[in-house]
């Protein structure tokens, strides 16, 4: 028989991941919907005053592809944990962190990069100039991979608790707060003519922080949920 | 390993595994506490749980590859043919898990052990839900395990004659 | 997990700490008392008025020790989580379950408080500044562990579950603050300070005695509280039987 | 020495209504979480003579 390396490891998880959720289409559609209908519903409470919309616009976008990401974190590991599956990849050789990396990278493909690629769209129902819209997935596709690690450590926590969906985002969502601030702030920033730069290495610097610290935290929450 | 319905043998076999905490005392492995040496002592072990461990909405094959990559294996698509048809279920490899019975898909969790190169077997209940045929040949499966040099945990609520070698029995009661 | 490390800390078994804490709480409790009647007095009566501010500033004698400590607060509990992952001791975490719910109130106060001394002065009860958003943050995150700790049936599995959080939430502290620091300047919010020349010795008596009085009250309650979470956690054993006959 | 007499004490200089509230909102915070202790306590110490006594009836 064969021997895998690390990579070869994580990229078997990789793909088990991707062509689950390709099968059952409603994991990664789900979001993408949800993320429509909630930017949708703003115009709908604060009237169509296209001036009120822009200036809210990356605020709006950001704050509901925020939400819109943390819906399918709940099912990040409910199902291995449900079939048993958990159990074999906190026993595998290949360390458990890696594994749990490998799976909120699989969240941001699935849930992530879909918002990146529809948001300029919404961003067009909000009035924005093609220059914002870039800017917009830019820090979306910078600041999506850093809420898909942080909330990893969410949905090992409240694995298999009593009202896992609700407690799991009054956990996440003071911790997104930092993205927020300077993914949307980014945009707006950028709108006002400033320079954005300071804002991207800051969103980087989270991104980097988290991918060190957050599947440390997830793989702890993890053997604790599996006691 | 016997005992009657929740005394603990399942716990057990967890603590075996390094999964829960042990309240007191200590599990060596080659005479070093596992939690020392869990990255090493991962490798030696395979261990089946009661739940299958099989991703629904995956095909057999698909599975039996992914857990075999857990642990650092690529097995070549001829030898998972050929596992699959020891354990009864032949040609299933391309069908997906969730329209197997459950009869097949414990025979497909337990056909990672054909596949797996560990020396230490922590099987929970592996008898459970197979007819006689099965059992007898998950018998001799573990008895070549064992005549290899290989360990093996076993939990059971029925007497299955493993063959050559004599089990140590542990009952545990409340 | 090595049994023998354990015995070295001597007190953070649960049974001498029981008894140590039923000894020593009421003397916090009377600490806090009498440094809490000081602190009044001062600040309510011997201080003199703020030129700016008038009368009104008198809330930051009870507003700065609120929010300093429910600061800090969250701070122990997650030094006390961590120790509690780190070397698998018992106390630990029913020690950072006891603290948790004094954290919150601390919280609640500094975030009340803030805005009760903001309406004079800015005209509002609330206003986006960074030191109010961040006493809301720090609420939600006491919330987010009682609620995670309340939600794990299992005692050991919930004070391990929080306690992952609790560390993860004070390394993301400075992070957010950071960021909600940066984004109230960013957006030119309106935000109250108190100058350091213009504080008179009786204010700032006041506000240390005051400080000192809720770290008083802070202790004691923890104290009692994690009295009480020791006999229901160790409600099997016979020591416990003992001292509750 | 700032007052001179309870009524200017109590007005805390136009500031009353914040001042006060202020104080009063900690004074009610800890005497909450005080009861709630002692009731926290009390609750503990009746489940435990509860569990006791059951257990004096277990022949074992």
């Amino acid at each position: 028989m064969k021997k895998l390396g690390l990579f070869g490891v994580m990229a078997a998880l990789l793909r088990r991941e991707v062509s689950v959720a390709l099968r059952q289409k409603g994991e990664v559609l789900t979001p993408l919907v949800f993320f429509v209908v909630v930017a949708s519903l703003f115009p709908l409470g604060v009237g169509p005053e296209s001036a009120l919309l822009l200036r809210m616009a990356p605020g709006v976008l950001w704050v509901s592809a925020l939400l819109a990401a943390m819906l399918s974190l709940q099912r990040l590991f409910a199902t291995d944990h449900a079939d048993g599956s958990l159990e074999q990849m906190a026993l595998s050789s290949t360390p458990l962190g890696l594994l749990v990396a490998a799976k909120a990278l699989t969240h941001f493909l699935l849930s992530g990069l879909p918002l990146v690629l529809m948001a300029p769209v919404l961003g067009l129902q909000f009035g924005l100039e093609s220059h914002s819209l870039g800017i917009l997935m830019l820090t979306l596709l910078l600041g999506t991979p850093t809420l898909s690690l942080i909330g990893s450590i969410g949905a090992a926590l409240t694995l298999g608790v009593r009202g896992a969906g609700v407690l799991l985002s009054l956990l996440i969502l003071p911790l997104y707060i930092p993205v927020l601030i300077f993914g949307a702030g980014a945009v707006e920033a950028d709108a006002a003519g400033l320079g954005i730069g300071g804002h991207l290495s800051l969103l980087a610097a989270l991104l980097v922080l988290s991918v060190f610290f957050a599947p440390l935290a997830t793989k702890t929450a993890l053997r604790i949920s599996l006691e | 390993m016997a005992g009657a319905n929740g005394v603990g043998k399942t716990s057990l076999l967890r603590m075996v595994c390094g999964l829960a905490p042990i309240e007191s005392g200590q599990i060596l492995w080659n005479d070093t506490p596992i939690h020392s040496q869990s990255d090493v002592y991962r490798q030696d072990l395979c261990y089946l749980g009661h739940l299958n461990s099989l991703q629904e909405s995956m095909t057999v094959n698909e599975n039996l590859v992914f857990t075999a990559a857990l642990a650092g294996n690529a097995p070549e698509p001829t030898q998972l043919q050929e596992v699959l048809a020891h354990f009864g279920v032949r040609g299933r490899g391309e069908q997906l898990v969730k329209h197997l019975s459950q009869g097949q898909k414990r025979r497909v969790a337990l056909s990672r052990l054909a596949l797996s190169q560990a020396r230490l077997w922590v099987l929970d209940e592996p008898f459970v839900a197979m007819d006689e045929k099965g059992v007898r040949m998950l018998a001799d499966l573990i008895a070549s395990h064992l005549g290899k040099g290989g360990l093996a945990v076993i939990t059971s609520h029925q007497q299955v004659d493993i063959g050559t070698i004599a089990p140590q029995m542990l009952e545990l009661r409340a | 997990m090595n049994t023998q490390k354990i015995h070295w800390f001597k007190f953070s078994s649960p049974q001498n700490f029981y008894f140590l804490a039923g000894r020593m709480w009421p003397w916090f409790a009377v600490l806090a008392t009498v440094l809490a009647a000081v602190a009044l007095w001062i600040g309510l009566v011997m201080a003199p008025v703020d030129a700016q501010q008038g009368q009104g500033y008198r809330i930051i004698f009870v507003h700065v020790p609120a929010a300093s400590l429910s600061m800090f607060v969250y701070l122990v509990m997650a030094g006390w989580a961590g120790f509690g992952l780190a070397f698998n001791t018992r106390l630990s975490g029913m020690m950072a379950s006891a603290l948790a719910p004094t954290g919150a109130i601390l919280a609640f106060l500094s975030l009340a408080t803030g805005s009760l001394w903001g309406k004079p002065m800015w005209g509002t009860w609330w206003v986006w500044d960074a030191r109010l958003t961040s006493s809301l943050i720090l609420l939600f995150l006491y919330l987010g562990f009682i609620a995670l700790q309340s939600s794990i049936d299992d005692p050991r599995r919930a004070d391990k579950a929080s306690a992952v959080l609790a560390l993860v939430g004070a390394v993301n502290i400075p992070i957010i603050y950071g960021s909600v620091y940066w984004w109230n300047t960013l957006h030119q919010g309106a935000s109250v300070t108190v100058k350091g020349a213009s504080i008179a010795p009786a204010m700032l008596w006041g506000m240390g005695l005051m400080t000192a009085a809720f770290w008083m009250y802070a202790i004691t309650m923890t104290l009692v509280r994690v009295r009480a979470i020791i006999l229901d956690r160790e409600r099997h054993t016979e020591w416990v039987k003992h001292a509750v006959e | 020495m700032q007052w001179n007499n309870w009524n200017e004490f109590l007005a805390m200089g136009g500031y009353a209504q914040y001042v006060w509230p202020a104080f009063g909102l900690t004074a009610l915070a800890v005497v909450i979480e005080v009861i709630q202790v002692r009731a926290k306590r009390r609750e503990v110490l009746r489940s435990l003579h509860a569990q006791f006594e059951s257990e004096k009836g277990d022949p074992q």
